[in-house]
């Protein structure tokens, strides 16, 4: 598959781009957070609208079918202007959970539902600070059937927006062993279950769940229980993936931001553009910003085409633009100097989502371990 | 020497009788550090006395001369005192601009009068100071500067802004670089000037940073009338002061690097929060990142060591500040960072009950190669003054 | 498309009855690679026989033009002809900077006449051809050349000095960057001229680099005779005709990163020399930096696929060449250092029976940076051309 | 201890620059590589006059007992021409044992031999590619009150020259252990050991050695068999923070070479001095080895003092010299641009040193990582 966008893909990336930059600029945010708000309803039904809340989902269950690299495109113009949304969270990462294992009726009812932006699911997995998609402690107890779920969850992303979580507990082993992972539909209004959360730097607000012998029905399992580990993979997969291409719009928008901005500053008399070391070290972040762009491309590709090498890509695109967006936040604030430190201008917005996104779905340490490891060494 | 001893013994004794309980205890709130001037409002009797009774003896500036109110002590002697108040853990008497900038410039540019008007002041805490160089659009070409102190005769009218003053709006005089010849080149029209932040036409606007709150002000003045006594140095000479006092700031923020001395090691905090596995740190790319960061750390430790030593020994090359500033920061940068990476989650978030978030302090180093001269400057100024090369 | 397929069935075909067995072997010396031209001693007459045949397809170049003596073939059919050759590991019959370099710039710039007399002859491999750019102290200044053609009415007299020529000393014909216009502006008095090596007044002596022998020879001129036929393109537009060169040069040299494709990874060659402790590679700062560069390698080679792909979509900025060649020698220079890291002791070692040693490989790829334009210069480019930054 | 030099170690640096300077300047590594010799025994007759080769000896057994502060200024002087000799191997390493853990008799006889530079001794310990002072697997079986060794010993330093080596071989336990080791004397004329020798990049020529039955009599066994561990340990730190003292020297005086390159060339009509990308890179390089000057004096002082943070200190300046002269040498190259790959030109033999020089007594990676070990991480 050649690496390029095709044709439908470039429409949906224009029409992307002049829905988000017109709905969601980047002082949406600093409205939102000006306001003491994490999101923006109104925002999420015109993606409802344009169609994401279903661009990766089967056109049987209501979606457009459009894939993950359209999905990309999508978050990569979201990074742009810092869009907050759960799409990654529900329309993404849980809708390719359901669409894995879930059974017929599952699939019917919820995937239209997320598909609609209706409803919002996000995926209850980490128990500590550091993304760690195999130490699971909380446990899941067959009672008929029925299971009772007890345990905690950290830093569970959109969990002040989701109506629903899917649970990652475990019905047998140790809290380490790969084996032995149940998915559970647990609703957010469950008894025995209760949310507090978080309010994060880029102004978003994650979970933090505690499950007190929260009792599951037989029809809120998904998938076989202990049996799920291929889809669970997947979906962290098309989470990282997807999270790289957010990631990729925020740092590259911060480098065009200051690239623009060192046109137009003049000191000692000239433009500070005309400085070679600036000039030097705006040349390399360019390199580096070009093979990210590549290695989201092939990553999202990977997941469309079930490639074997789907997870060394993905991992390779993570790791490699969690570094390189890193660089141009920090490039882009020491560039911009004293203003880039100012509340007042935008430029500080993107190195906070920069260092949330970095970590959502894995960061670079998780990933480029896991790519030394897929590599054999 | 027996008289160090003596004198250590001494100091000993005052400070054990003299240093309230209070003022032993660790620094909590901003509230525990004293800044004094007009509008100071003491937490406690007990920091009032403090202050009072160091003050009294010149220790809130041990070096001073005598005459002007300050300690009167050797090197050798202000060590000692340092490290006597060290061993009771006792608090820095005050926070002061006056006694951290201005009063080192005054003492070498400034006239009899002057000295002797501002000197006691500043040691007693009396009178708290802010700084005013940078300006709006200046940036790092601060001999920019664009605010105008017009002759009037009897007075200079000064109109323009400054910003990244800090602590503006709490402080009660100004030292401001200002333009007074609008014809020379750029750098030979500048003059240092005093004012009172009280004159008419002074006002002041707090600078929110993308970690939060900061002590940093825009400092706006339209048709401030400043007495011409209170212009320090000759006219027009103002920028031979300002690369004085700029040095002096950028060992200062070069000292960034260290300030977390004494407490837990990155690798230790590391162990906390991650894990051992195989012996080693569970997270083996984040260990290498961390030990690569404490050889520099430790290394950037023993430079300023050595610095310190060779200016004593006489081999100093004079030139250190801009190192210390730029390595210090850009060192400062990298911790902050790898606690990012450390902390992960939890270390995005914003707010805390405790005073500011790991995500905040993070947010802030990054301002500290920008702050007192960018990484830039710094960099051209050791290529041109240290290494030699043109251009 | 199925006449692509009948090209691909036909090719396969007269490749396995035309390709002799020899040819599909491994290159394992130099003689392997057959250079062509007035002195080549063919190492076998499978060797010779297989560019005669191949030459007389036009296959040396196979999308050049038939009336040249050209394969005539589109970019599709090439791709295939490539791929079939790849299916059977045929060597490539012709090594040639003449098919590289200098064909496509005459094919471009050069007038009718040129192109019958030069072409044919590069596509049989008949005249080797060198390249004479770079001049001691030129460096990447390369436009302020020196290399004199002074017009002396029927021909050009020529004096001075190239360097960097690689296999100047086993060429037959050189073109040149020289000098027609001695008080233009640097860039608008160069011309681009042909000669035959053997003219009276060409000498050439090869340049021993830091990692031993190499092709490269510094070129000196003494009053060499040159027709004025030999004139490629406008006079004084010889600039033009260099850009479009070097673009293509960058783009070859950028190739190297990749160069290994198909061996062992990085990582698998750790694993073998170092060992695994702990289910992982027993030297974990090796592996951390192992596992950054395969991750810039990779994501390196999907850039060239991508910009290959956006070309043929007709999305390419064309502005791609300068990032190739900087990120792929840089790439090339860190492998090699892990190379060397792995390699320990080992990978010191300066004499070996087979061939290059690992050091002298480390020592060569330093050059990578260098030749055909340094880092810095990408930089600059990337930095105006793509960027527009100023100055 | 005030981290300076006193004014005796001054003077020591001022002597030794200029007996360094002259009597082996870059030119004469050329001159033996291009004859095909590896070292020259003139200089060596030099150093022997200069007290060099006893410097770090007891004044009671011949030396100028200068400490090692002494040691490093004389091979960081070594190091900025390149001068190759076994002061490090048979002065420094092989001396600090015969001195810590040598009988009286060895130490009368032979510390004197190597204070006068009448012997060259050297260590011959490692026995993989990587430095590895623990995984030794060559054997010293008891005879009644001899040793027989068996095994075999790889890159030993300056192997083409010593007289004698000092011969690390395990009594006991498996290869990795720490415990179990014994130091022998083993001449190299001796029966059963064969010696070849490999040429290196930087013109000097390690030893293999192959012990075959060799027999050790009981005056040739120094320390107490089993029990040389910290004597060997501060051996190898000695090594290491010496040979980052001689890398200083080479990546100090590739700098310098480099700085006035620049200055004097000119591109595009002004020095290449004066682009500002260089001119930051050169600050920045500066920096690092201002940095470096400080990590060699206090390893050295450490050792001197006999420190508990010696082993810290050691591998946090082997580590940092390592990584800084890397970059020296490689910004080095690439700065001269096309005359620095040629041979004519002098700047490659930095590159090649340095890259021998980093990975004697232990790389940068062996380094950090026990920098990071000894730090409880």
């Amino acid at each position: 598959m050649a690496l390029v966008l095709n044709e439908e893909q470039q429409m949906l990336r224009d029409s992307a781009k002049s829905f988000i930059q017109e709905s969601s600029p980047v002082g949406a945010l600093r409205k939102l957070r000006d306001s003491g708000e994490e999101w923006s309803p109104e925002l999420w039904s015109g993606m409802a609208e344009m169609g994401w809340t279903g661009i990766a989902i089967p056109e049987d269950f209501g979606g457009l079918e459009f894939g993950y690299v359209g999905a990309g495109i999508v978050l990569e113009e979201c990074g742009r202007t810092l869009a907050a949304s759960p799409l990654l969270s529900s329309s993404f990462v849980c809708a390719s959970l359901l669409e894995a294992v879930g059974n017929e009726a599952q699939k019917e009812s919820l995937l239209a539902a997320i598909a609609g932006g209706e409803t919002v699911f996000t995926l209850a997995l980490c128990e500590g600070d550091r993304f760690d998609p195999t130490r699971i402690a909380t446990t899941a107890a067959a009672d008929g059937d029925t299971y009772v779920l007890n345990g905690s969850k950290k830093h569970v992303l959109d969990g002040d927006l989701a109506n629903t979580f899917i649970v990652v507990a475990r019905l047998t082993g140790d809290a380490d062993s790969e084996d032995g992972l149940g998915l559970f539909l647990v609703d957010r209004d469950t008894e025995g279950l209760s949310v507090s959360t978080t309010l994060n730097a880029d102004n978003r607000r994650v979970g933090n769940l505690d499950f007190e012998s929260v009792r599951v029905a037989a029809n809120a399992v998904i998938g076989k229980p202990g049996a799920n580990g291929a889809a669970l993979a997947r979906a962290l997969d098309i989470g990282a993936a997807l999270s790289a291409a957010e990631l990729l719009g925020v740092a590259q928008e911060s480098f065009e931001r200051t690239l623009d901005y060192l046109k137009d500053r003049k000191q000692f008399g000239v433009p500070v553009a005309s400085f070679q070391a600036l000039q030097h070290r705006a040349a390399q972040l360019f390199c580096e910003l070009e093979l990210c762009k590549s290695c989201v491309l092939k990553a999202l590709q990977a997941i469309d085409q079930d490639s074997p090498d789907r997870s060394t890509l993905v991992s390779m695109a993570k790791a490699k633009v969690a570094k390189t967006s890193k660089l141009a936040v920090n490039e882009a604030v020491q560039m911009h100097a004293g203003i880039g430190m100012t509340d007042e201008f935008d430029i500080g917005f993107f190195m906070k989502r920069s260092a949330a996104a970095c970590q959502e779905y894995g960061d670079y340490y998780f990933h480029s371990d896991r790519f030394a490891e897929l590599g054999g060494y | 020497m027996p008289n160090l001893e003596e004198f250590r013994q001494q100091t000993r004794a005052w400070l054990e009788e003299s240093c309230p309980a209070s003022m032993r205890n660790p620094i909590n709130s901003d509230k525990d550090q004293c800044w004094g001037g007009r509008n100071w409002v003491f937490e406690s009797d007990e920091q009032r006395l403090w202050l009072e009774c160091m003050a009294e003896r010149g220790w809130t500036a041990p070096q001073w001369p005598k005459e002007y109110g300050g300690g009167g002590l050797s090197r050798e002697e202000a060590k000692i005192l340092k490290q006597e108040m060290a061993r009771i853990t006792a608090r820095r008497p005050l926070e002061s601009f006056g006694i951290d900038m201005l009063g080192p410039a005054l003492l070498k540019f400034a006239s009899e009068e002057q000295k002797q008007r501002y000197i006691p002041e500043i040691i007693r805490g009396e009178i708290r100071w802010c700084q005013g160089y940078s300006e709006p659009n200046a940036g790092s070409d601060l001999a920019s500067l664009q605010m105008r102190a017009e002759d009037k005769g009897d007075h200079y009218l000064v109109n323009g802004s400054k910003v990244w003053t800090s602590y503006a709006d709490k402080s009660d005089w100004i030292f401001c670089l200002v333009r007074t010849d609008f014809d020379a080149p750029k750098h030979k029209g500048i003059s240092f000037l005093l004012f009172d932040m009280t004159s008419p036409g002074v006002s002041t606007n707090p600078i929110k940073l993308i970690s939060g709150k900061s002590p940093f002000c825009e400092t706006v003045c339209e048709n401030v009338k400043v007495p011409k006594e209170n212009l320090v140095g000759e006219l027009n000479k103002g920028w031979d002061i300002a690369k004085y006092l700029l040095t002096h700031e950028r060992e200062m923020i070069g000292g960034f690097g260290l300030s977390r001395a004494g407490t837990k090691t990155l690798g230790q905090m590391a162990v906390s929060a991650i894990g051992v596995a195989d012996g080693r740190l569970a997270e083996r790319g984040i260990r290498t990142d961390i030990a690569d960061f404490e050889i520099d750390e430790m290394a950037f430790a023993l430079t300023i060591e050595r610095v310190v030593d060779e200016a004593k020994a006489g081999q100093g090359t004079g030139a250190a500040s801009s190192l210390l500033k730029l390595y210090g920061t850009e060192l400062n940068k990298d911790r902050n960072e790898l606690l990012m990476s450390i902390g992960g989650s939890e270390a995005l978030a914003w707010e805390s009950e405790g005073g500011e978030t790991q995500a905040q302090h993070w947010l802030r180093s990054k301002g500290n190669s920008i702050e007192g001269g960018t990484s830039e400057i710094q960099l051209n100024i050791i290529a041109k003054r240290i290494l030699g090369m043109p251009g």
